[in-house]
Formats: structure tokens, C-alpha cells, sequence
């Protein structure tokens, strides 16, 4: 066991930090977050993500031959942990190089990488996804937007909802029904990789309670996409899904953030009165901020052993397995811990610091529900990590 | 030993929900959020035909003689449908001040135009300090001749842009015990000297920071003994922590039965939700949570009202109580709710934040389990 | 809303009060719990109900006619608080008075009554149960212990767990399986009162891990139980047991005992260090404390209401649904915070009050299960209360 | 960066596991409850055969060199058997303690002895103050010619009724600052003047009052510096945490792996338990609950190892995190087997206790919450 870091990937660590320091504009280090989900906000991160493509750091680990960095695992953790600490602001195309990349990675042709990946990786192409329906939450198979084949193309007809950023999307990955009878269902599912300039698209913004709108209701009226671009085989789209998630990891980078807002944190209990004294100086708080510490450090040595076990070839270890049940979690203590200090300043509309403690607040509550509920997570652990019975 | 509403009780509350069904529903409350008063003189107006601010008051002033438990039936139900306004600011602490220790001729004047919902209160309390207590009293009056002039500035007053008449709670004398030397005043809200910050929370209540100018009040217009306020004050802060509690109780009751309704109805692995554990058992602990908050925030109802020594503890524990089951149940039923409990439009993110803005008002749990405990070491400590 | 006794009530009160302070030997207040569960304890509550019942005390709501006290419902509740007060023992013969009595009362033929009824309260026939088996805990309708009718008698075979008491029980609530074959399983049960001294019961204690044996196995081989002591029709038997469970509300007595455990932590708080300082200076344990207080009240008030319900002549209101599962989780908060306060004290085997503390902390972790463990109290709530579906 | 256990460390839980299974199953830990000594001298020579006193011991005094880390993975396997006996205080107190600070003479005198399973030591550091920091030290230690004289009284001190040498933790020079004035001696426990009080916990393990009364112990017997010892107490007792947070995960790993049996093959309603949420859930949260101890333990038990300032977080932190995992794991495991968890001969109850034990010692999890908060602000404040 050692926790140390190789000469190698500190002399990485410093070229990152040179980079940061001269191409990350000071100012847009909090700005991303201030700004919300916004068109400024997201050409914010445009921008930030052709730097760091320039600079081959968009897709680190992938492959050279399709525009990636052909770095080592270590290196993107160093990279991810850097960016955090500068709290640098995160790319525009989340969704393209977090999921649809690696997807193609592994379950696309040829043909499919070349097409899309160097695009994922420079922005060119932003991606979204459409896979939960209102009758299709958890129980994602049970999704009904139909897909029928018509010569070269599918034609496809049905209602998507929580699309995240497809009202910026290019692309979209797509989970349609190619058969309505076949049981169990997940076995009529296919994978589709849409243009979202296609007609017959219509987005429409969902506002969430925070006031922003990262996600979208999606209508498909006879929407024709190319045979050529499904993933996979026919029917067989809910296998590629499941790999899809797989790499929906929080990694180091995720962790030195939550580090970074518990600093905060503290800073607010030592600088905001509550009940007359610092909030700092009252017991109850200071065991709600330890507890938030424990585990924001817990989070990153999970992070540091699913590392270790990744750069040992080994797959994913039982802490990947409830990495985002735990953060989730984590993160709405972190930021109802926040509100407390605050108190009443915390509810109150307005600007300024207690305006994005708010925000944080009432974001986290989404935390729990979106990328599988903390229920369905937990009967994931129970069942396929402990084999208890369904 | 009678732990029942009576029949006038659940009748009012019946009619208390078919009104604000009708009349309150969630769109008004959505309209309120961006009004700029935050409420609808016309539904005000309604109300008091209803004889709703007159609840309490005794037949007299035009009131229908109620008493404090009738008040939180009905504002209970206020709860449920999340009615924005300045109600319990005028009704619970204007109301109770002026009938508790105001003069005949302020009671003449005054309360048969609360109770014809002519008149909007308010209760200036807090100040920068953000304490709950005595001594976080700094806004001085200062006596000269005839009147007193009142300075400093209070904050979080609810619904002070809309009042006509604002309760100033002022240091008038100095003295070691920080209790001693406070004084209430009926402030004229038009008055020379007084301005007022507005804020809208995000459940979209008001709550301004209210700037004391030198502010000229004749001294007939102090409610009860000048420098001997403070018992009066706490029992204002009592009702109100209860009436909040009544709040409280009244919209978990409705997060939870939308969740429930929900746990039935939602079909997924075709299956309703509500057959896992993990819904039931949710639901189920709403339930009891719920419950629990009814018995002790009525409990506590009839202690401020009959003003026994019960009270002193019975308020903490409900106001602690009550504000925690509404923030639990709140936050359960968005969980309940899956991705539709947390878009804007749906109903459950509005109980949610209102859960928060009531458990930070007067103090948060933490604060009044400190305070449950204190007097319990006080009673414990006098036999 | 009242909560005032009136008048009459009071005179009551006064009433038990002196007869409390003539009949309670001061030493009896506290010596019952010290004793545990043993001979001499039992031999304490046995002495307690005579004198009870000398007064027409026991049973004070029952008819006079089968020796019941023929009071009010509010005499019961005045003379469970007084009692509370007074901290006097338990009686003897708790699940006869407690669960026998009532369902006899309900369900029982005159005879039964009359030849049951009257050695219940005065004791001289000790009540015990017999109803969950190895696989028939919270699935109790699965039970087999199985009877078959022979003549005037039904022979039973089988295991019952969990039997309190049947080590001093002169006569037994048995439930048993009369039809194997009906489906669902509990139309084919049976409701029996078994004379403990028929040849072919062994009692069994079963040591709980306080170290007491409150509760038996019982082995039945060949128990002939005449058909006249059937209670209620053959295979309708889980009706009764159902009815029965119904008995088992938490009264205002219990509420008040709670209340004094709640003061008695105050009290060790006070006198007992933590860390350097006295625990009631630590916020955290004061935190703890005030949500005790604050539980015990509530289940005051709900007792309450109860009771008011009942005078009013209505069935069972809410509060009721859930006595059982919030007395039984807020116990063992209390008695882990009483652990906590004393630290590494409540853990050491000795005498005194830490080792009273040590066996309350260890007991409560079966209030949680027996008489329908927290989940099944859930589910009961969810399904029966907010009619959710199974 | 390496956060995996290695090959050795992987053979060596291997041949622990095996070996624990053997020789120390429930029926031995229970027979240990009522057994005067408190554990087995038989076992333990043959632990030490095995070569686990030695294990942290370099090879010249008889040990196989290895490191914290390694002994934490042995102690792990410990917990899961619920070993009673002096193992910790003998090797991680007494065996740390010499080898860091003892003279030569004392390493070569004493090392091979504890390898070799002859010796048994433990630490007397607590006094009736019940604190844990160098505030609570007030044994006293006079020098006088060629040796000092002890007089104090020292609580919970673990199995010092069967130990060798007791290390005692004294004041030996008075002084403004705490932590300064402390020294460390090897005290011979048949020495003349001691005096012990045997307690047992519910879950079999000896505590022990110590009476210091004018004890005469040798200079060549104190353990590092004179006056300056507290930073090696510290370093003992930060050992000592991380080897029980080693000793709770290793018990709610097992008390978790039973649940999980008992969750699949425990039929009701006609299938099994683990099919209900309630149940399941449990299960998962004990899950997440214990690989999160696991990876917070193993990076205290590097960073006290390496002696990293990073110890100073990690340790309250991983004390905090494990044993309130063990104490609700083992809770819920009672809750999970339901009645049959709940009696004395089910296995259950022994990890709860052992659970309760763990927690109380060297400060509740609360305790140690504080002490992160504060470490935290100290970091913070420097930046």
C-alpha cells in the first residue's frame, strides 16, 4: 500500500498546472457556476473545451488515431484532479466525451468511430441523450418510443424526458423500441445514434425546481435515422445501455470538488452567526462538518482504490459499485448543511454567495433521483453485488 | 380530558378546504410567487367575510369569539394549501397584541378592522444580531414628552410592505437583566422615518428589513406597560411559533397524501412504486411523523392559549418537532416523486422550499432543542 | 381541546394515591427492576396484583360480575398513571390481564368467561402465549404446530419460540393449525386455551442476550386440550389473534414510565463526565436529550388522544396504529444515549446503576422485534392505514 | 499509487482466516467470557509460532519485518473471530512502543521475548478524568537518584492482570503546556507497589484499575525522552485506534456476511427475507458502510505507519467512520435475524457488544468528530 505519486506523474502534474495557470482565464474559475445553466455558461465551456483539445486533453486515454491523447489512466486522474483544484470550468460536451465516446468506443463499427469521436472530442458535435420516457423512470425497459424499419432508416415515434442538454445537442443517443412484444422487454430495445437536425424533433426545456433547465422533454414525430447509425445490433440496445452506464464513474475530479465546496463550507460556518455565535463555534454544526469531511475524504480514497484496481487491470471494485449512492447522498447533507448555516438567508431570493448555496441546495435534491434513484441503486447492491433475490 | 376537534372545529376546517380549494389553488400560488404585494386583497377580503381574521376576536370588535385552537384548525388548512399572505402577522401577532394589552380605545379602533380585513399587521422583531431572544434588542425608544422616538433597524418582517400598522419591539429603558426595558409600539406604517426593504423568499413570502428613523410615536399608541413588554413579546413569538407549526403540520399532511396517492398510482416494473419497502416505508413514516406533529403541535395550541407553564416547553418541542416532519416529509416526497417531484410545475418542490422557510423562522431545531432542554433543566432543577 | 382531568378524576387520583402510599412497600418502587427477570421478581409482582385486587383494582374496567372493577375508562388510565408515579412493580399476571382477559372477554363463551375471568385477576392463574414457531416469526400465519380433533379433545404436536412467560404459566393462549391443506394459510387456524399442567408440554427458557430469559421454547407431544376450551369457532382462530393484537396498545401508563427513564438520563447526564465535563454541558448530548424529551411527550399526547378517541366511543385512531413501532425505536435511542453518556462504564459487567443502564441498552434491541418487528409495523401501516397495495 | 493489498499481505488473511476459523471459533470467545485470564495462553503461543507477535518486529529480534499495514490486515481477521486476549496492547502498544523509543539494550532484551510469545504488555494511560489528551495525565513520577518513584492510579487499562511490563504514562516535571512534562516508563507489573482491579466487559475483555503506589522504577526503564513523551503517546494511541478500527471492520464484514446469508436463506411469506426492501437495503447500506471503513481505515493505518502529517486527520476520521459502522451494522444485523438475533447463543450479539466496546474506547465517535473539526480549522487557518 502507498499513496505516493510517481516522479513521473508529478512531473505531469506540474505541466499540467503550468498549462492551467497560463490558458484558464483567473475569473472563470467560479464564473461557470454563478452563470447556471445558461447559453453564456455553455460557451463558457465551449471554449474551455477547444483549449484543452488543442492541448490533447480532451479524451486523454483514448486512442491518437480518432484525435484522443493516448495518455495513461494516471495521467487523466492527474489531469482531473488539476482542473478541479483550479476549479476549472467543465467542458461543453459532457454528455459526448463522459458517455457516447466510450459507448462507441467499445460497441461502435469502424466507420462509427471515425465519424464521431473526433468530433466528441473537439466540440464540434455536442451530444445529449434520450432514454427515460414518463412511463420508462426506473423501469427503463419498459420504454414505448417506437422504431419501425423502413428500407435504409428507422422511423421512430414516441416521447422522450430528462434528455440532458438537448437543447444543444447534434447528437443524440437514442434507446427505441424495435419490438413491442418480445418479453422480457429489454430484449426489443435498439440503440440509435440520432441527428438531432433531423425533422420531426421538437425539444422542449423542462424547468427544474432550481429554476434552470438542464434537461428536456423530447418529441419524435416520424423521425428517420440511418440504419447505419445504430450501435449495435437490432434489439439487442439494452446490453450497449448497460455499458453505457458503466461509465457514468465519479472519479478523482468529482472528489476534489465536493473537497473544495466543504472548505466552503467551513469558511461559511466560521464567518456566518447563527443565534448570535459564529456557526462555527456550535457543537452540532461542527459534528455535521466533520461527519461531511469523513466522507468527502472517504469519497476520494474509494476514488484512489477504484484507481488502483483500474491500473492493475482489475474491474471495477465494490466501491465503484456505490460511488454515486454515496455522493448523492453526501452531497445533499453537504449542502442542507451549508443551508442551515445560512439560515433564513438561505431561502431568501437574491444574489450573491447565500444565492448559490440555494441553488446548490435545491440542485442536490436531484442528486438522489437522476442516473438511477438511491432505491433502485440499492437494490442494484443487494442484488447483483450481494445476490440477494430480487 | 378532551383531545378531539368538536364539531364547529372540523366544520370550519371542512370549509376552510373547500375554500381554499377553490380559491387558493396552486396556480394562485405561482401567480403570488412574482406578485409584487405577495397576496390578493380580494381573497383577503373573502376571508374576512368568512370571518377568518375575526376568528379570535370576541364577538364585540366583530369577531365570532374562537380561540387559539380554532385559529391553528384553520390555519392548518392554510398550510395545506400554501397561502401566501400576511395572515398570522395580523391576525396572530397584531390581533393578540392589541386584544392581550391594548387600551379599550385601541381595541375600539383597531380590532373590528382586522376583523372586516381592512387592516394588514406586522411584528418587528428581529435584528442584525439575528438572535431570538432579549438581547437582541438594540432599536431604542427614547421617551420625550408626550411620545417616543423610536431608531434602529429590524429585519425579516413579514409582510411590512403591505402593512398598516407595524409592531416595533424597542429597547425603552437600559438595564442588566436584558428583559427588562423592552416596550411594544403600534408603529403607523406611513409614518415619517420608516422605510422598508422588500424580500421575496423562494416560496415567495415576503420579508423586509425595516429602517426606524427617528420615527415619532405617541405614547398612546404603546401596547401594554412601557419597559415591561417582553412577557407580552414571547407570547407572541409563542403563537406564532405554534400557528407555524399548525403550517407545517397542514402541508406535510398534503405532501404526504400527494405521495401516497402517487405511491398507488405510478406503475413501474408493472407494479405500483408503493409496493416496495422503500415507498411504504417511507410513506409510513410520514405518517407517523405527521401524527405525532398533530398531537404535540395541538398540544402546545391549547397550552399558549390557556397560557399554562406547560406552554414553556410545549412550544420548542413543536415548533422542533413539526419543522423537522415538514422538511423530512418534504424531501421524502420529492423521492417519492422520482424526476417529476423536482420540476418547477410540479406541486411537491413548493412544500418543499415553504418546509424550509418556516423551520428557519424563530429559530431552526437545533435552536429549540437547545431550548427544550434548558427548561427541562430548569424544571428538573426546581423539583 | 382540554386537556384538564375533571373534578371527579381528580378525586380518583387522590383516591390511589394514598392507597399507593399505604400499600407500595417504598422499597418495591425500584427493587423489581434490580431483580431482573427471576423467582423473586415474579414473587414481588405476584404479592403486588393481591393487593391489587383485594382493592378491585386489577381489572378496573372489567364487569363486576366476572370480578372486574366495573369502572370507568379514565379510572383505568388515572390509576395506570399513578401507578407510572409511583414506579410500583409490575403485576404477575401481565399476559392474562394484558391479552387473556380482554380476548376471552371478546371472544369467549359465558362459561369460559366465568371459569377464566376471575382467577386472571386474582392471579391465581398465571396467562402465557403460544404463538410464533421456528418458521412462523413475523409469517405467523404460516404456523404448524398442528392439531387434530380426537373426540372431545384436540391432540396437538408441535414447537412454539417466543412463549413469555411459560415458565410460570399456568394456562396458555395456543394458536394451532387444525386445516394443513387451506389456503390462504390462516383460514385453517385454531384458537386454544391450554392448561399448562396437560402431560406432554416442555418449556424450554430461551436465554436472550441480556442474559434473562424472559421468553421459552415449548415442545407439545401429544397435548390433549379439551374442545370446550376452544376459544371461538375451529379454523377461525387467527380472527381472535388478530383481535388480540388489538390489546396491545401502549397506554398512558407506559408513556409516564418513559417520561421518569427520561429524567433518570437527565439526572446521570448531569453527574456523569464526559470527556472532561460534565455530559449535560456536551450540545450534542444535548441535542440528544431534548429529542428524547421531546419523543417521550409525544407519546404522552398520543396516549392522549387515544383515550379521548375511546371516551368518545370511537375505534382506534391513528396514533394508534403506530404506539408500538415509535415507543420501541425511540427506546432504544434513549437507552443508547444513557450508554453513551456513561461511555466504556456501560459496557463493563458489574453492579449499580451502570449495569441497570447496560441491560436496558441491550433489552430494548428486542423492542424492535418482538410483537411484530419494525418492518412488518411498516408494512401494516403502509398497507391497512394508507391503503397502499401489498 | 497503490491501494490494493499485496500478494504477502493476500496469503497472510488467507492463512488468519484459516487459522481463526480453527482455533478461535464462537465457542472458544465464549468460553473466554467467564475465563479468568481473559484469553488462552496456548492459542497464543501458537499465534506466536505463526509468527503474528513478531510480525511488525525486524528480523534481528526475531520478527519478519513487516509493516503497520500489514499487522492491520492480521487484525482485520482478529475482528472477524472476535479474538479475545493482550494481542493489541502487547504488540501494538508494547512491541511499537519499544521499538521506537526503547534503548538497544531494551530492544534486544525484550523484542525476541514478545516475538516469541513470552511476554505480555499493555499501556496505562487513562486516569479517572476520563480524557484522552495529555490534560488527563496526572500519575506522578518523582525523580530520586538512579530511579523514579510512581504514584497515581491508572483506569482501563487492557488485560494488565495477566501482563509482563505495563507501559505508564506519567507527569514527571510540571509545566504550563500540557503535553509537555510527560514521560513513559516500562513498568515491571510484579513490581512492588502495584496493585490491579480486574473488570470484565459484557463481551469478555479485561480492563483493568491500576494502582501506582510509590512504584520504584530504574531511569534505565523509561521509554524515550524524559518529559518529552507525549508526542510518543500520541503515536501509540493513534496506533492503537486505527488497529480497533481494523478490529471493527474485520467484525462488521462478518456480521454483514451473516446478515446476507441469513437475508437469502431465511424464508417468510413464502420466500426469502432479503427480498424485502427493508431487508435488502439494510444489507446494501451495511455494504457501503464497511467498504468505506475499509478504505478509510487502510489509509490511517499507511499514513500512521509512514508518519505522514495527513495521520493527524485520518485517524479521528477513520475511528469515527468505523465504529459507528460497527455499531449500526451489527444493530441491523439483530434486526435483520430478527428474534433469533436477539438470544444469547446466536453469534450476533457478541459482534454488538464487541461493537459497543470498540466505540467507548479512546473516545466515542462524537469524540472524534471534534477532533477532525478542529485539526480541520488548524489546517485551515494555516493555510
Amino acid at each position: 500500500m502507498d499513496f505516493r505519486y510517481s516522479p513521473e506523474d508529478e512531473a505531469f502534474r506540474k505541466e499540467v498546472r503550468d498549462w492551467i495557470k497560463e490558458n484558464l482565464p483567473e475569473s472563470w474559475a467560479t464564473e461557470q457556476e454563478a452563470l447556471g445553466i445558461s447559453e453564456d455558461s455553455f460557451q463558457m465551456a465551449l471554449e474551455w473545451q477547444k483549449r484543452l483539445y488543442k492541448r490533447g486533453w480532451v479524451g486523454l486515454t483514448w486512442p491518437k488515431e480518432y484525435g484522443g491523447g493516448g495518455g495513461t489512466l494516471m495521467q487523466q486522474v492527474i489531469l482531473s484532479e488539476e482542473m478541479a483544484k483550479a476549479r476549472a470550468p467543465g467542458i461543453a460536451n459532457t454528455l459526448g466525451v463522459g458517455m457516447a465516446g466510450p459507448t462507441i468506443l467499445s460497441f461502435g463499427t469502424e466507420e462509427q468511430k471515425k465519424q464521431f469521436i473526433p468530433k466528441i472530442l473537439s466540440g464540434e458535435e455536442i451530444w445529449c441523450q434520450g432514454f427515460s420516457e414518463p412511463d420508462a423512470g426506473s423501469d427503463l425497459a419498459n420504454l414505448k418510443a417506437r422504431a419501425i424499419r423502413d428500407g435504409d432508416y428507422y422511423v421512430v415515434n414516441g416521447q422522450k424526458v430528462w434528455s440532458t442538454f438537448a437543447q444543444y445537442g447534434d447528437r443524440c443517443l437514442l434507446l427505441v423500441r424495435t419490438d413491442p412484444d418480445v418479453l422480457p422487454k429489454h430484449r426489443g430495445i435498439t440503440y440509435l445514434l440520432m441527428d438531432m437536425k433531423t425533422p420531426g424533433i421538437e425539444v422542449k426545456p423542462l424547468k427544474q425546481m432550481t429554476g434552470d433547465s438542464e434537461f428536456n422533454e423530447m418529441f419524435l414525430d416520424n423521425v428517420r435515422v440511418p440504419v447505419s447509425n445504430r450501435l449495435g445490433e437490432e434489439n439487442r440496445g439494452w446490453y450497449v445501455a448497460m455499458g453505457t452506464l458503466a461509465f457514468e464513474r465519479a472519479g478523482m475530479g468529482q472528489a476534489i470538488m465536493f473537497k473544495q465546496v466543504l472548505n466552503e463550507i467551513f469558511r461559511l460556518a466560521a464567518k456566518t452567526k447563527r443565534n448570535g455565535i459564529p456557526a462555527i463555534k456550535d457543537s452540532t454544526i461542527r459534528q455535521r462538518l466533520a461527519q461531511c469531511a469523513i466522507e468527502c475524504e472517504i469519497m476520494r480514497l474509494n476514488s484512489y482504490r477504484s484507481l488502483s484496481t483500474s491500473l492493475k487491470g482489475g474491474g471495477p471494485g465494490p466501491e465503484e459499485m456505490f460511488s454515486k449512492l454515496f455522493w448523492s447522498e453526501m452531497n445533499q447533507r453537504m449542502t442542507e448543511l451549508a443551508a442551515q448555516i445560512l439560515g433564513i438567508d438561505s431561502v431568501i431570493e437574491g444574489e450573491g454567495e447565500a444565492q448559490l448555496w440555494q441553488y446548490r441546495f435545491l440542485r442536490s435534491r436531484g442528486n438522489t433521483l437522476e442516473q438511477g434513484s438511491s432505491e433502485i441503486l440499492r437494490n442494484v447492491i443487494g442484488e447483483r453485488v450481494l445476490g440477494i433475490p430480487r | 380530558m378532551e383531545f378531539t376537534l368538536n364539531e364547529e372545529q372540523q366544520m370550519l376546517k371542512g370549509i376552510a378546504r373547500d375554500f381554499l380549494e377553490n380559491r387558493c389553488p396552486k396556480a394562485h400560488v405561482r401567480d403570488m410567487l412574482t406578485d409584487e404585494k405577495g397576496y390578493s386583497p380580494e381573497l383577503w377580503q373573502d376571508m374576512a367575510e368568512l370571518g377568518w381574521q375575526g376568528l379570535m376576536l370576541p364577538e364585540e370588535y366583530g369577531g365570532t369569539g374562537g380561540d387559539f385552537v380554532d385559529m391553528v384548525v384553520l390555519i392548518e388548512e392554510m398550510g395545506r394549501a400554501l397561502l401566501p399572505g400576511p395572515f398570522i402577522p395580523t391576525v396572530v401577532y397584531g390581533g393578540v397584541a392589541i386584544l392581550q394589552a391594548g387600551t379599550s380605545e385601541k381595541k375600539n379602533e383597531l380590532l373590528p378592522r382586522i376583523a372586516q380585513g381592512e387592516l394588514s399587521l406586522t411584528l418587528a422583531l428581529q435584528e442584525s444580531s439575528e438572535r431570538f431572544d432579549a438581547e437582541g434588542v438594540a432599536a431604542e425608544a427614547v421617551e420625550k414628552e408626550d411620545h417616543y422616538i423610536l431608531s434602529g433597524t429590524k429585519i425579516l418582517v413579514p409582510y411590512a410592505h403591505v402593512a398598516d400598522y407595524i409592531l416595533c419591539v424597542c429597547r425603552s429603558r437600559s438595564s442588566s437583566d436584558a428583559e427588562d426595558g423592552i416596550s411594544l409600539f403600534l408603529v403607523d406604517a406611513e409614518g415619517e422615518g420608516i422605510s422598508c426593504i422588500t424580500r421575496t423568499t423562494f416560496d415567495g413570502r415576503k420579508l423586509c428589513d425595516v429602517k426606524l428613523g427617528e420615527v415619532k410615536v405617541s405614547k398612546a399608541n404603546l401596547l401594554g406597560e412601557p419597559h415591561g413588554c417582553w412577557p407580552l413579546v414571547k407570547r407572541l413569538v409563542d403563537h406564532g411559533s405554534v400557528a407555524m407549526c399548525a403550517e407545517a403540520i397542514g402541508g406535510a399532511q398534503m405532501a404526504m397524501e400527494m405521495s401516497i396517492s402517487y405511491a398507488k398510482e405510478r406503475i413501474q416494473f408493472g407494479r405500483p412504486i408503493g409496493t416496495n419497502q422503500a415507498i411504504k416505508h417511507k410513506c409510513a413514516n410520514m405518517f407517523v411523523d405527521v401524527e405525532c406533529g398533530r398531537s404535540i403541535m395541538y398540544w402546545a395550541a391549547w397550552a399558549v392559549d390557556e397560557g399554562v407553564p406547560e406552554a414553556s416547553l410545549a412550544v420548542p418541542m413543536a415548533k422542533s418537532w413539526c419543522c423537522d416532519t415538514y422538511r423530512r416529509v418534504a424531501a421524502d416526497s420529492i423521492q417519492v416523486h422520482g424526476g417529476i417531484g423536482f420540476t418547477w410545475d410540479h406541486d411537491i418542490p413548493l412544500y418543499f422550499k415553504r418546509a424550509k422557510t418556516l423551520e428557519y423562522t424563530f429559530g431552526d431545531c437545533d435552536y429549540q432543542r437547545e431550548i427544550v432542554v434548558r427548561e427541562l433543566e430548569r424544571q428538573l432543577a426546581s423539583g
